[in-house]
């Protein structure tokens, strides 16, 4: 089926914006970046639609990649309807925000670069759902780190800019340190990394009660994904990351790159399954890290860091909904996260486009200006607040339910998230468009090229909940427990729904409520304000000590000080040996005869007296 | 003749005291006639021993030996003297411990 | 006279012909080396084509030089030495075009020496008898001697001066280790020294079989080289003309990985068991430590060649866990290393001749005057810190695999050191590269010139190439270290320990 | 044993280089007389010509190798080698100290014919197979070489040279000549087969004399080759003596020195070697480290060949360590390799340090490389086969060396020999530093090319220590062959 | 009879070396050396070297010894200076030179171990005659190279001492 041609054309549009973009005109580039993108869109659908329903995993093998000892790895591409869905999310999404970055990016420098970079994501991401072993999904799990780093520090004039596109790229490093360990652990184990054959294997050993390999493979692999995904404790790299232009942190940093992780996860059901261990860890970190950067959420007034914290508690969620083993869920809601996420940022880049501000204490009454973009928004923001019938509504549900039936408490928090979420969200949303104006005095609203795929995504974030993903995705997975229950469901959306009237109470009925509480609330409110320190803590307890025992310890004292200094020490040892026979050598005639008689007794006791010396 | 000889030997440790003599001379004499007279001294050393030996051995060959020794001091003493010569005229002294700019 | 031997002594002949050519017609000179350094690139090509995997050695030239005590010119190719003698041809005439413009004095005895050292480096990776292998081993450490020296930056003397006596620490003490060899089993010949070992006839005693391999061990270890026998090259790279840096790096580290697996791993497969973890230990030291003291470097030349130390920590690592995985990754990741700390040399030489200091924090913004360049470093750059898909990944990931399969804890302590190098990669690429650019590199720095782009294209698809298309190299890699891990495993039982945590966690 | 008056015509053959050497010699002086002090560039020819007649005539004799003299001497193999190893070093020091005595208007028949009688000792130092016979032709060449020594007699340095040369020497001399006594007792005859016969008795039979007697020879042939402890002459006397003059010090006498110590110790003292072979290792080892280290901080060029000579000397001492046919023809090998390399650096410290010696520091040839492009090249080439690096005649000579030190056993001595070497490098490598990573210094700003006969000098020097650094097979073989020495 | 006169001139060798070696005056060294020259000879006479004694009486003490003293008296060579000073000489000559002496004396008396009495004319070689035919057979050699080394000795002589230098 040539499922080799999906990831292909964006890499062929890669290659001719990257070498040839810089002379050429942005109509050649922008036909280029997007060409290939909607090529590939178009060449998944068909695909898609020739390999319908797609029961089976589809494979295709190429050529062999690395190959030594036993171990031989292909690059070998599969479509099953998991990498279907991730396919048409990408690829979908990512058209569409390819077309609004030609509005967006109309006026940057360095034009050819961006979408040069952005079609190297969707290459690099494309190729990460439809590897068909664990180091080709390495690969694009690499590749499309890479793409995030060149594109958060797309701006590098800005040392800001480059600062978090290093942090990104490193503390993803450390991610996927653990995952290659689970890499080398599953090829010890399994004898393969195949994917089709790793999963049979995997279901075929028992659940695992303790500590055993499947466990450790599954721990190893979560790290990946946390540093992939943004989750406790790899998610500082995120909120940083929105130094980058709206557009990608729109589709890598909302809709597509972070949500790898989640895909991992969900690609490893097999093994998650069978190791209950490393399914409560996920479960756990996601939770924790949901409610956490829900939290954090509640006081930033950078638009984008309110939607970089709500990315990350959303996947949150989703690490929740494969923790309690609600795969299809947690997939679904990144089918619909991926809409309503991407509408948000993109929403927000349509503000930040219109203002050149994306603080959102300077903004407000924006409502009338930029009506568009104000609709859409707020199609997004009831769907990820789970208005009833909207995207969002349908896959939060299934999530909490499902950790409702893993345990109840989960599901509690899991609510009481979503309400903060509802809060922080229309807090945003109150803020940037209600009330008064604040200081900001010309804006307008975005060319249609931005706005329409504003509107589609709106669209979807409103209806594409009904497409029954967790349930097509079902027979890949094993199935999960737990049936509607109107209560739960109602108590979640009523959570919803509460988090957005206060949201109201708080920024558009009593303007200033938020203020007092927050100075009520004190030592706690900069607290979180400040993101609970994690970044200074990293940055104290394991950057710094790491850089200034490197500096002081390893390299001034044992590089030069012991190694150098023990190999001159030697030298001057010698020289200084060398210069006591030099000063033996006096010039003084009798002495040279007192050596020469010593020199001849010695002989004459060793051997004439003594009868030799050995 | 009287029967009562000498023991070999004792010539032999005389001629050993000699040679130790000589060496002694070598190093704590400073002048350099002098130190080279003590290199004739062990010089005569060895030739009592060369006669003793073959005087031991009833062989010629000893006495021979020792002198061809006489020779090479003769030679050695004619370049000796000269070069000591040299480094009179030089530095005016015979003094070996004048005698030591060449070191480091 | 076979196509290798071509490729072997045509350098000796450039070096020669150098010597014949008046010096102030420099053009000449250089136009002659760029000659003799492409002819000898493109028919060391004709090794690769015609080099069949199968047999042991191909293209072999046996011949007497030296008869009492008997030593052959016995040289040959296998799957070890073929990718690490192109490695050299092709380094050879990127070398001399990226010195074109910036050796200006005594040009003549520059191209000379290069010459010779290609000379030199070629005749190590070929040679098939120990002394001629020593020969070829001490060769070349006499240009590159005089390159650091002659053509170096400020302190290039104490540099030139401690390569030599290091390098020359470690192979007196070969020396002796071969020429025990010799008086133990008569030969200098490789293929017989082989011979012996596989019927059993090279047994020692177990001190005197240590010694031996310590003897070559220390010598190559030097050569690698493994912490904490590394100081000697941050000075050398730093003090080194970029193409002698790109040489030192790119092949003459290479000497002592080749050593480590040509000689160690045959001829004493006990004590390289019997010493492997201690390697180990010291080779993933030299990962660790040399990336956190790269991370902390104030001078590019210095930041690389510390990465240096922590890229070969994996090739020793590879070598000495006796898996074909292992093997095959070290080697790959040879060749890797070659190449991407060759263009890392190249660059990081292109600024310095352009910007005057490798000093990181003389520069800054570079990308806005020089965006090739700064490209062509973030491919560099990347590749160095192990992205999949570019050619230090598909070692590095051999190498720890192999690694896992013996010990995980190894393996896991190895596998930081790819965090690390991501840490200092992009550390160092944006210091120097992003950020605004100050008037002195404005003023100073300029893109890429055709000639550097020339020398750099090759390399850049390389590392493309290689990170892709590894099939293209790796067959006859696994072929030859099927034999000498065949050979290493011949003569003791294998005690390669599996400890794995999750082993232990099975019921 | 043949007692005839007169010797027959094949004896004279076997005896003909030395023979021919001390003709030319008288000749020299009496033509010196009869031109006066004019022609001393003529002479210096003629001497040139004596040497190359030497040379030819050792060929000659070695195709009617055999005893002579009543079987004092022996035109073997070994002779020959040894013959042609110093008459070749003679002949280079004669090439290049023309220039260098011109320079110090010092250019007369005297000093070739001292040269030419020291060169004929040294050949029957070589040659000669009864202790007498050796003893006088050391003091042949050794009186011939206190006189050149102090030749420059004006200068305070050339005399101090010679006094301390000459009464350091006599002492020694003293002390090998009273060794001969002591075998001469043991054994009833200084003829070394004769001593031989005697010693190979049952183990335990030889008295304490012999062994004293070894003691003493081994301290006078130790004197002769500067092995430690009785080194300490050699710095001095090269640093004084006229650059020439102390090329040939460092080769002729010593490799005829080694030539008598091989000899004896092979052959005479064989039987009873475990009761010196260990003091020959410490020897070794001692004279390798003391040379060494003691070169290291050295800066007058002079007395750092003087050091490094005392260091090499020490790497024969292996071989001689060794005491095995093949540690002898390694020895041989060495010294042949070694008289080139360091006979061709002195030539250039004799062409570079000029009138008066005012220029022998190490400093002093900074930046010669750019001077002197072709000079500094072919240095490099001699200090790099001082090092030891393959490709040029010291390589060969260390691994031949230290091959026979290792199939002797000798694992120790050899991993702390190679050690050794290595640390030498640090002193040549410094001299390669100066000459070409230093800019030029005033002391090379005015140095014209070198002369003709230093060039020729050092090309030979140079081409030899490269032949026998790639093709040593067919030297060490001819070794090989000689180094079975017959009693 | 040979005790006796052994005694007496080993004596007067064994004090004249002693004073050769004590004497600051290197006249009364040379003197001394000529005092044990002389009684060297006697010693060589009681060996039987009749030969030897001459010679050592005509060569040694008559020849090479007035050239000693007349180079003292050239250079008008007074008592030495205690000038400079050799710590090696002066801290480990005496313990060397006493351990020289007993070395060589244990390995005469070992070396020797049963006393042959030595009792004049015993041996009778020693004269002219066997000397001589030994000096022309055997050591034709030597006997030539020694001619030669008298001839560098001369020809070195010369070179040194000579010609005035020119310069």
């Amino acid at each position: 089926m040539h499922l080799w041609l999906i990831p292909a054309f964006p890499l062929a549009g890669f290659l001719l914006n990257g070498i040839f973009g810089r002379r050429a005109s942005k109509t050649f580039v922008n036909a280029v970046a997007v060409g290939a993108v909607l090529a590939s869109f178009l060449w998944t659908l068909k695909t898609l639609g020739a390999l319908w329903p797609l029961e089976a995993l589809h494979l295709e093998r190429y050529f062999t990649w690395i190959q030594a000892g036993d171990v031989r790895i292909g690059f070998d591409l599969a479509m099953d309807r998991l990498s279907a869905v991730m396919l048409l999310v990408i690829t979908g999404v990512g058209l569409l925000i390819h077309i609004y970055s030609i509005g967006y990016m109309a006026h940057e420098g360095g034009y050819y670069r961006f979408f040069a970079y952005l079609n190297l994501f969707m290459f690099f991401m494309i190729t990460l759902v439809l590897a068909a072993n664990f180091l080709l999904l390495f690969v694009g799990w690499e590749g499309v780190g890479l793409c995030s780093y060149l594109l958060i520090g797309f701006w590098f004039l800005r040392s800001s800019a480059t600062n978090a596109a290093n942090k990104a790229f490193i503390v993803n490093r450390v991610g996927d340190f653990g995952f290659s360990i689970g890499i080398y652990l599953i090829y010890l184990h399994f004898g393969s990394l195949d994917f089709p054959e790793v999963f049979q294997a995997a279901s075929r050993q028992p659940v695992e009660a303790g500590l055993g390999p499947l466990t450790l493979i599954g721990l190893l692999l979560a790290v990946g994904a946390t540093g992939k995904s943004a989750q406790i404790p790899l998610y500082v790299w995120l909120p940083d990351a929105m130094e980058g232009p709206t557009p990608v942190s729109a589709l890598i940093h909302a809709a597509t790159m972070v949500t790898a992780g989640v895909y991992m996860v969900a690609r490893c059901s097999a093994i998650y399954t069978h190791a209950p261990l490393a399914m409560e860890a996920v479960a756990l970190i996601g939770l924790a890290t949901a409610f956490l950067a829900a939290t954090i959420g509640l006081t930033q007034f950078d638009i984008k860091k309110v939607f970089a914290y709500s990315t990350i508690s959303q996947l949150g969620y989703m690490f929740l909904g494969a923790g309690v083993g609600a795969f299809g869920a947690s997939i679904y809601h990144l089918w619909t996260h991926a809409f309503f996420k991407a509408l948000l940022f993109l929403g927000a880049g349509s503000l930040i486009h219109a203002l050149g501000e994306q603080d959102l204490r300077k903004m407000g009454g924006l409502r009338a200006k930029t009506p568009i973009t104000f609709w859409t928004l707020l199609a997004a923001a009831v769907s990820i607040s789970g208005v009833p019938f909207t995207a969002g509504f349908f896959s939060k549900d299934e999530i909490l339910l499902a950790a409702y039936h893993h345990a109840p408490w989960m599901y509690w928090m899991g609510t009481l998230t979503a309400a903060l979420t509802a809060f922080y969200v229309f807090r945003a949303i109150f803020l940037a468009f209600f009330g008064e104006p604040r200081g900001w005095s010309h804006a307008h609203e975005s060319p249609p090229v931005m706005t329409v795929p504003l509107a589609l995504l709106a669209v979807l974030s409103l209806i594409g909940g009904f497409a029954p993903v967790s349930r097509w995705l079902a027979p890949s997975f094993p199935a999960a427990q737990g049936h509607h229950e109107t209560v739960l469901v109602a108590i979640s959306v009523g959570a919803g729904l509460a988090g957005i009237a206060l949201a109201w109470w708080f920024y558009v009925a009593r303007p200033g409520l938020a203020e007092r509480v927050a100075a009520r609330l004190g030592a706690f409110y900069r607290l979180v304000y400040n993101k609970y320190f994690v970044d200074e803590i990293y940055r104290a307890a394991l950057v710094q000590p790491v850089i200034t025992s490197s500096q002081q310890m390893l390299w001034r004292k044992v590089d030069v000080g012991w190694i150098d200094g023990a190999v001159n020490g030697l030298a001057a040892r010698a020289c200084a040996a060398g210069d006591l026979l030099r000063r033996l050598q006096s010039g003084n005639l009798r002495s040279y005869a007192a050596w020469v008689l010593l020199g001849a007794l010695g002989l004459l006791l060793t051997i004439g007296v003594a009868g030799g010396a050995r | 003749m009287s029967a009562a000889g000498v023991p070999l030997s004792w010539y032999l440790v005389l001629a050993a005291l000699l040679f130790t003599l000589g060496a002694a001379g070598f190093i704590f004499r400073r002048n350099i006639i002098t130190m080279f007279m003590c290199i004739e001294l062990m010089l005569n050393a060895v030739n009592l021993t060369f006669v003793a030996l073959a005087y031991h051995l009833r062989q010629v060959d000893g006495l021979v030996l020792a002198f061809f020794v006489m020779v090479v001091a003769a030679a050695e003493a004619a370049v000796g003297l000269a070069i000591i010569l040299t480094v009179f005229r030089n530095r005016a002294s015979v003094q070996i411990d004048e005698v030591q700019a060449l070191k480091d | 006279m076979n196509l290798l031997d071509a490729v072997l002594f045509l350098p000796l002949a450039g070096f020669l012909t150098l010597l014949f050519v008046p010096r102030e017609r420099e053009e000449t000179i250089r136009r002659l080396a760029l000659g003799f350094a492409s002819v000898t690139f493109v028919l060391s090509l004709g090794l690769a084509v015609g080099y069949r995997a199968g047999g042991e050695f191909a293209f072999v030239t046996d011949k007497p030089w030296i008869r009492s005590p008997e030593i052959r010119y016995h040289v040959g190719l296998d799957g070890l030495s073929l990718w690490l003698v192109l490695l050299t041809t092709l380094l050879t005439p990127i070398g001399v075009a990226v010195s074109w413009n910036y050796i200006r004095k005594r040009v003549k005895e520059f191209y000379a020496l290069f010459l010779l050292l290609e000379f030199g480096l070629v005749g190590v990776f070929v040679a098939l008898d120990l002394i001629l292998f020593y020969v070829f081993w001490e060769v070349s450490l006499v240009p590159m001697y005089f390159l650091i020296g002659v053509w170096g930056h400020e302190r290039r003397i104490y540099a030139a001066v401690k390569f030599f006596l290091f390098t020359m620490a470690g192979s007196v003490l070969m020396l002796a280790a071969i020429i025990y060899l010799y008086t133990y089993a008569g030969t200098f010949d490789y293929a017989e020294l082989l011979r012996l070992q596989a019927s059993g006839n090279l047994a020692f005693r177990r001190t005197e079989g240590l010694l031996l391999f310590l003897g070559f061990f220390l010598a190559f270890a030097i050569k690698v080289p493994l912490f904490p026998l590394h100081t000697w090259l941050p000075d050398a790279h730093v003090e080194a003309p970029t193409a002698g840096s790109v040489m030192l790096a790119s092949v003459m580290l290479k000497m002592g990985c080749y050593g480590l697996l040509r000689f160690l791993l045959p001829l004493f497969p006990q004590a390289s068991r019997e010493c492997a973890p201690w390697i180990v230990a010291l080779a993933i030291a030299g990962i660790i430590y040399g990336a956190l003291v790269a991370l902390v470097q104030p001078n590019m030349k210095k930041l690389v060649a510390y990465t240096s130390v922590s890229h070969l920590g994996f090739v020793v690592l590879g070598i000495f866990t006796f898996t074909p995985l292992g093997a095959d990754g070290a080697v790959y990741q040879m060749i890797n290393h070659g190449i991407s700390t060759a263009m890392l040399f190249l660059v990081v030489g292109m600024l310095a001749a352009r910007g005057g200091s490798s000093r990181i924090a003389d520069y800054g913004g570079v990308a806005t005057p020089a965006p090739n360049l700064a490209t062509v470093f973030m491919i560099t750059a990347l590749a160095s810190a192990g992205l999949p898909a570019l050619n230090n990944f598909v070692g590095e990931y051999l190498v720890l695999q192999g690694t896992a399969r013996v010990n995980l804890r190894w393996a896991v302590l190895a596998a930081t050191g790819i965090i690390l190098a991501a840490a200092y990669m992009l550390w160092l690429y944006q210091r120097v590269f992003f950020g605004p650019a100050p008037e002195s590199v404005r003023d100073r720095v300029y893109d890429l010139k055709k000639r550097e782009w020339a020398a750099m294209a090759p390399l850049v698809v390389l590392m493309v190439w290689l990170g892709v298309a590894s099939e293209t190299f790796l067959p006859a890699i696994r072929q030859t270290n099927a034999l000498i891990l065949e050979r290493a495993r011949a003569s003791g039982e294998v005690r390669v320990e599996l400890s794995l945590p999750l082993e232990e966690a099975r019921p | 044993m043949t007692h005839s008056f007169v010797p027959t015509g094949v004896e004279l053959l076997r005896l003909s280089p030395e023979i021919l050497l001390v003709l030319a010699g008288t000749l020299l002086l009496v033509l010196e007389g009869l031109t006066g002090a004019k022609r001393g560039r003529e002479l210096g020819r003629l001497a040139l010509v004596a040497l190359g007649a030497a040379l030819l005539a050792s060929l000659a004799a070695a195709r009617q190798p055999g005893l002579a003299f009543s079987g004092s001497i022996s035109a073997d193999g070994f002779a020959t080698f040894f013959r042609l190893v110093v008459i070749a070093a003679g002949l280079l020091v004669a090439l290049f100290s023309g220039p260098y005595l011109r320079r110090e208007s010092a250019e007369r028949g005297e000093y070739y014919a001292l040269l030419l009688y020291s060169v004929a000792g040294q050949c029957l130092m070589a040659s000669a197979n009864e202790l007498i016979v050796l003893f006088i032709a050391l003091e042949t060449s050794s009186i011939a070489s206190y006189v050149l020594a102090g030749y420059l007699r004006a200068d305070r340095r050339a005399n101090e040279a010679a006094v301390k040369y000459f009464l350091l020497g006599s002492f020694a001399s003293a002390f090998l000549l009273y060794g001969i006594a002591l075998i001469y007792g043991e054994a009833g005859s200084t003829w070394l087969g004769q001593i031989r016969a005697a010693l190979a008795g049952p183990p335990g039979s030889a008295t304490p004399l012999a062994g004293a007697a070894a003691a003493f020879l081994f301290a006078g042939f130790a004197f002769k080759v500067s092995a430690a402890p009785f080194q300490v002459w050699a710095p001095d006397v090269y640093q004084g003596a006229p650059a020439p003059v102390a090329a040939f010090l460092s080769a002729g006498p010593k490799a005829a020195a080694f030539a008598g110590l091989l000899r004896v110790f092979m052959t005479a003292f064989e039987p009873v070697s475990a009761s010196w072979e260990g003091i020959v290792w410490v020897s070794a080892l001692a004279t390798m480290i003391v040379g060494n280290l003691a070169a290291l901080l050295q800066s007058n060029i002079k007395r750092l060949l003087a050091y490094s000579s005392i260091a090499h000397a020490g790497y024969v001492m292996v071989a001689v360590t060794a005491h095995s046919s093949i540690g002898t023809a390694a020895a041989m090998f060495y010294l042949a390799a070694y008289v080139f390399m360091n006979v061709g650096a002195f030539a250039v410290v004799s062409y570079f340090a000029r009138q008066g010696e005012r220029y022998v520091h190490v400093d002093d040839l900074a930046g010669l490389a750019w001077r002197q492009p072709v000079v500094a090249a072919l240095l490099s080439l001699l200090l790099l086969s001082l090092i030891g690096v393959p490709l040029t005649g010291g390589f060969f000579g260390k691994f031949y060396v230290f091959t026979a030190a290792l199939e002797a056993g000798l694992v120790w001595l050899t991993v702390l020999g190679l050690l050794n070497s290595a640390v030498a490098a640090y002193y040549y490598l410094r001299i390669l530093v100066v000459m070409y990573m230093r800019e030029p210094s005033e002391a090379a700003a005015d140095l014209a090319a070198p002369p003709a006969p230093v060039r020729a000098a050092l090309w030979a020097s140079a081409l030899a220590t490269l032949i026998l650094g790639i093709f040593p097979s067919t030297v060490l073989e001819y070794a090989s062959k000689a180094a079975a020495l017959a009693p | 009879m040979d005790a006796l006169l052994f005694l007496i001139f080993a004596s007067i060798a064994a004090v004249c070396g002693l004073n050769v070696v004590i004497q600051r005056q290197p006249i009364a060294s040379a003197l001394s050396l000529i005092g044990v020259m002389g009684s060297l000879a006697v010693l060589y006479l009681l060996l039987g070297a009749q030969f030897i004694a001459a010679a050592q009486v005509i060569v040694y003490a008559g020849a090479v010894m007035v050239l000693f003293v007349m180079v003292i008296m050239l250079l008008n060579a007074g008592a030495e200076r205690p000038t400079g000073a050799s710590l090696v000489a002066s801290t480990l000559g005496v313990p060397l030179l006493a351990g020289l002496f007993a070395a060589l004396a244990y390995v005469i008396f070992a070396g020797f171990p049963e006393p042959e009495l030595v009792r004049f004319g015993q041996f009778r070689q020693g004269g002219a005659a066997e000397l001589g035919y030994a000096l022309f057979t055997r050591y034709l050699l030597v006997f030539e190279l020694t001619s030669v080394l008298v001839l560098i000795a001369i020809a070195g002589a010369v070179v040194l001492a000579w010609r005035e230098v020119k310069r």
